[in-house]
């Protein structure tokens, strides 16, 4: 018999972290332990989250696959179905689909340089790959990570974010948006496309992976061409609005490209044969 | 014998008089029927019209409005307000099917402890004869095939 | 109609008016809305018997505010919209002026004044057929009328035709597509479809100006124009003042009288 | 396989009785007050053997509401309660063959990739016996996507008028078999050269496969404007439309227990594509409407090999403002 594409799994609430104002993780395990067991996934998918009674709403994986036993998303408080997976507590059950869509090619990525450019909310996508990449650290060679957010305060994954700092098998660079920063930030102020630039990443045998909001992807991109970057090396995740993320409810539709299913990771090259309504 | 039928009652009340009505009510020691849920709102102008068609959605069987007397408004003119929409409301549940021997609408001031005895008796007693009002929760799963 | 034209080619070449809101000539033998906006094209416009819909519904509309003032086709529930609209701040009066047809004869209506003045001098009365619907619908038991709208509004499929013709229904965020709580069901079960019908009556009380293009809009032919000519025909009925008669009044479900006058609160 | 028999008047309606006392739902094209709807029959006498239906018959296999998932709230927990796919045997019987034909194009999205049982447990026992078009209307189009007025694609058992009166029944596959057994005295071998009522006349206005190519350098056309500027972004082409298969998934819930649903939903509508943020993909009309062609007549026949329409022209019946298909993509094809 065929599966009920729809139902979702339960997942127990783990832990929440506090990332910053209205962001949350997070950490899920599967109330069925064995349905745990079964469950793999590759960096760049996503899943649909259910607050029952509220509805699902469409976020990435946070958490790498390499860390077995549990997946962890991360949301902003926005609608209907994130505000109610707000007041979730430690303990309370949620839904969750997937893994669906597709994935960050690493094994494409071999023997290359990685620059990862995230802007606010849009580093937990990337934050899934980094960790897998770091996990994997001899198939790569150098690791940069640019992310910026609009204030201190807005930066999410700050304990992780020092974390990467004290690597010195990655390069961290944080910064804030002009006036964003406080009298003890230690990183940089300014726009990421602009942070960027300065940093000139060489762009031979380099990919880079890009997301962030509409702003900051738009202006970083020409920055990327500018440094020599091709289109078939600059990467980026969309999110848009889907209610089955199977191919079929064609909410989430953009030319030919189901974002569910080709989606949600595009190079430009890909990204610039779809109609802009993403 | 089969069990007597129990309706479950609404009532959205207002804050400063009809629920100080019923507060009253019942540190004086009247004893009414115990159908009733009381909801308290702070004025009977934020009593949209929806919460009436919401209370018979969830399984109410019947529905009590109440709020301060014309003129004693705490907040001026918020049963005015109401007043308006419930005169056009009230008609249009008609319209529509809506059984109105099952909405009660009154006046009831902090004062008046034994009118609202009185008045949530009188609903009870109409409404247990009415029955269950299982004609509109039905409708819920009308179109789901 | 060889006037209509002529006027619009008028407004059209003079720059007075960047589109003409109209009927044209639709599938067979049925009319439907045309934008005008250069003056070799309006032979296009028609005007006859079929032109029956209400055209002010596109005045709120972005793609139309952003092509600048508009000349629009109007029979009286157009003038009536306008006049509700203006009143409730969404038409200003140099944005729009109307091109009446009433009993076969042109009228440039430039102003809100202008419109009132002549609005007030057309009967208002719903139609024969409708009348006899609403009497007969007011006729009958509660039950009957339950069991009525139970079967009719089974049909309803929540496309929303009712809503996106009315002129009066521009909001930007209508309460059906607020979900926080969500206040009325998006599935189109029974419960749901009434629930959305009784709530656009109601809003639509006091400000409807019965022109009847929900009902004419909606795909399976349900007299969903009835709850909102009934909701508008109490308020009229209760509190003497109606939607789309002038710009001056105040809302009738936003104000009260301190004597208006019930018989059903104890 | 093909058969081909002869069925008379008296044993059409003697098939829809024999039908109708079964346990299987009989569902057709019914005369209403309004017009046309799919409604239960219970003889043939309602069949309205001509015209097109309001809405579609595709409630059949994807209802307008359905259930997926039910749940139950216990304490922090939250229990799934198992949904079955319905499975009631179902004929869907005297459809038009644009509705029949149309199920492929559901077909085809429900099944591309993920399996979805819900749609093809009902599509598994539904029959469909299509009853061929002897009349058209301005808004058909059928010749133009490929089909014609007589088209036996997705129909299990293809009727045809005799100018005699009676038809000729094309039994085209197991399941019509199945169903022609119940009234095998109805049953006579067809004649040698039949003499049916000619099928109705629907000129081809465009060539579908020139328009996708047209469509391909449209994109940016200032045509889309043009034809939406009336558009008034409601569903109802969508909703009346036999092969849209966008939907919502919807949650309502009580304090105890709670239901996901699906139910239709159309990209015509502004909330469609709308994020919780604010930030919309399509937020014009014109978009929504340029989204609506290219998803039926370039990406569909891109992705999955068939165009996502089948001519019908409900949708043209349908507008509330005369929003004509056919015409439309007339003038796009140019």
């Amino acid at each position: 018999m065929e599966q009920n594409i729809y139902k979702p799994y339960l997942m127990r609430i783990a832990a929440i972290t506090d990332e910053a104002p209205g962001v949350r993780t997070f950490r899920l395990e599967f109330a069925d332990a064995k349905e745990g067991e079964a469950f793999q996934f590759k960096t760049g998918q996503f899943g649909l989250y259910s607050a029952f009674g509220e509805g699902e709403s469409t976020f990435c994986i946070a958490s790498s696959p390499t860390r077995k036993g549990y997946i962890e998303c991360t949301f902003r408080e926005t609608g209907r179905v994130t505000s109610s997976l707000a007041d979730k507590d430690v303990g309370d059950t949620i839904g969750f689909r997937g893994p669906y869509g597709n994935v960050f090619p690493l094994e494409k990525w071999k023997g290359k340089n990685l620059i990862f450019v995230a802007g606010g909310i849009a580093l937990p996508p990337l934050r899934s790959v980094i960790w897998n990449c770091l996990d994997l650290r001899d198939w790569f060679k150098d690791i940069t990570v640019v992310y910026g957010a609009r204030g201190v305060n807005d930066l999410v994954y700050k304990h992780e974010l020092e974390a990467w700092g004290k690597r010195d098998d990655m390069k961290l660079v944080t910064t804030v948006d002009p006036g964003g920063e406080k009298p003890d930030w230690t990183g940089k102020v300014g726009f990421v496309p602009h942070i960027v630039e300065q940093l000139a990443p060489a762009a031979m045998n380099t990919v880079a992976i890009v997301c962030g909001p509409p702003i900051m992807i738009k202006l970083t991109l020409p920055v990327l061409a500018k440094l020599g970057f091709g289109k078939d090396e600059v990467y980026t995740t969309l999110e848009n609005r889907m209610k089955c993320g199977l191919g079929k409810c064609g909410r989430c539709n953009t030319g030919r490209s189901y974002v569910c299913k080709d989606g949600p990771v595009y190079t430009l090259a890909e990204l610039e044969k779809l109609p802009a309504e993403y | 014998m089969a069990e007597q039928f129990e309706p479950k009652m609404t009532a959205f009340v207002c804050n400063w008089c009809t629920y100080a009505g019923a507060d009253l009510t019942g540190t004086s020691r009247i004893k009414y029927q115990s159908n009733v849920r009381v909801i308290r709102l702070p004025c009977t102008g934020r009593i949209d019209f929806m919460m009436v068609m919401k209370a018979f959605s969830r399984g109410s069987d019947g529905v009590i409005v109440s709020g301060c007397h014309p003129n004693d408004c705490h907040y001026t003119s918020g049963n005015y307000h109401a007043r308006r929409r419930w005169m056009v409301f009230r008609d249009l549940l008609d319209f529509v099917g809506i059984d109105l021997r099952r909405v009660t609408f009154s006046w009831i001031s902090a004062a008046e402890g034994a009118k609202w005895a009185e008045l949530v008796n009188q609903a009870t007693n109409a409404v247990r004869e009415l029955g269950p009002y299982k004609e509109i929760q039905q409708l819920a799963a009308v179109g789901i095939d | 109609m060889e006037e209509l034209r002529n006027k619009a080619k008028e407004l059209l070449t003079a720059g007075t008016v960047k589109v003409v809101i109209g009927y044209g000539k639709g599938t067979g033998n049925a009319r439907r809305p045309i934008f005008v906006r250069s003056a070799d094209k309006v032979s296009e416009l028609l005007f006859d018997a079929g032109c029956t819909q209400n055209l002010a519904t596109y005045l709120t509309k972005a793609e139309v505010r952003a092509m600048g003032r508009v000349a629009i086709v109007a029979v009286p529930s157009t003038l009536r919209s306008i006049l509700q609209l203006a009143a409730e701040r969404q038409v200003r009066e140099e944005s729009v002026l109307a091109l009446a047809v009433l009993d076969g004869t042109l009228k440039e209506l430039l102003t809100f004044d202008a419109i009132e003045q002549t609005v007030a001098t057309i009967p208002d009365a719903i139609s024969a057929t409708d009348q006899a619907m609403l009497d007969k619908l007011t006729a009958m038991s509660v039950s009957e009328r339950r069991a009525f709208w139970a079967a009719e509004l089974g049909r309803c499929v929540k496309c929303y035709a009712c809503r996106s013709s009315c002129p009066m229904c521009y909001c930007e965020r209508c309460t059906m597509d607020c979900n926080r709580p969500q206040w009325i069901p998006v599935a189109s079960h029974a419960l749901g479809n009434l629930e959305y019908h009784m709530v656009r009556a109601m809003h639509l009380a006091g400000r409807c100006v019965q022109c009847g293009t929900c009902g004419a809009a909606c795909p399976v032919s349900i007299p969903v124009h009835l709850l909102t000519f009934f909701a508008e025909g109490t308020v009229r009925r209760q509190f003497g003042q109606k939607g789309g008669a002038s710009t001056k009044l105040d809302y009738a479900m936003s104000t009260f009288k301190p004597d208006d006058k019930e018989e059903f609160i104890r | 396989m093909s058969e081909k028999y002869t069925v008379s008047e008296v044993g059409f309606s003697s098939l829809v009785d024999a039908m109708v006392k079964t346990e299987m739902r009989v569902l057709g094209p019914r005369e209403g007050a309004e017009g046309i709807e799919i409604a239960e029959l219970k003889s043939a006498a309602e069949i309205a053997k001509e015209g097109q239906s309001i809405v579609s018959a595709k409630g059949t296999v994807f209802p307008k509401v359905e259930r997926l998932v039910k749940y139950r709230y216990e304490g922090k927990n939250v229990a799934l309660d198992d949904v079955q796919p319905n499975a009631v045997p179902t004929v869907l019987f005297g459809a038009r063959p644009c509705e029949a034909r149309a199920f492929h194009a559901l077909d085809v999205v429900f099944n591309w990739d993920y399996k979805d049982i819900f749609f093809n447990t009902r599509l598994a026992n539904t029959t469909v016996v299509a009853i061929s078009c002897t009349q058209a209307d301005d808004a058909c189009f059928c010749t133009s996507v490929g089909s014609r007025p007589d088209d036996s694609a997705g129909s299990d058992i293809l009727l045809s008028r005799l100018k005699s009166g009676g038809y000729v029944a094309e039994v085209l596959t197991d399941k019509g078999k199945a169903l022609m057994a119940l009234a095998k005295d109805a049953l006579q071998p067809p004649p040698v050269s039949p003499d049916l009522v000619p099928a109705a006349t629907v000129a081809p206005v465009f060539d579908a496969k020139a328009l996708e190519q047209k469509l391909a350098s449209k994109f940016d056309s200032p045509l889309w404007l043009e034809q939406s500027l009336r558009c008034l972004g409601c569903g109802a082409c969508a909703y009346v439309c036999p092969t849209c298969v966008c939907f919502s998934i919807e949650d309502e819930a009580d304090t105890r227990q709670g239901d996901r649903l699906r139910t239709w939903d159309s990209c015509g509508l502004r909330l469609f594509t709308s994020h919780a943020s604010g930030h919309n993909p399509r937020d014009k009309q014109s978009q929504r409407w340029r989204q609506r062609v290219y998803h039926k007549f370039a990406y569909y026949p891109d992705r999955f090999k068939t165009i996502g329409c089948v001519g019908c022209g409900k949708c043209s019946r349908a507008c509330p403002v005369d929003m004509n298909l056919k015409q439309h993509l007339t003038e796009a094809a140019r």
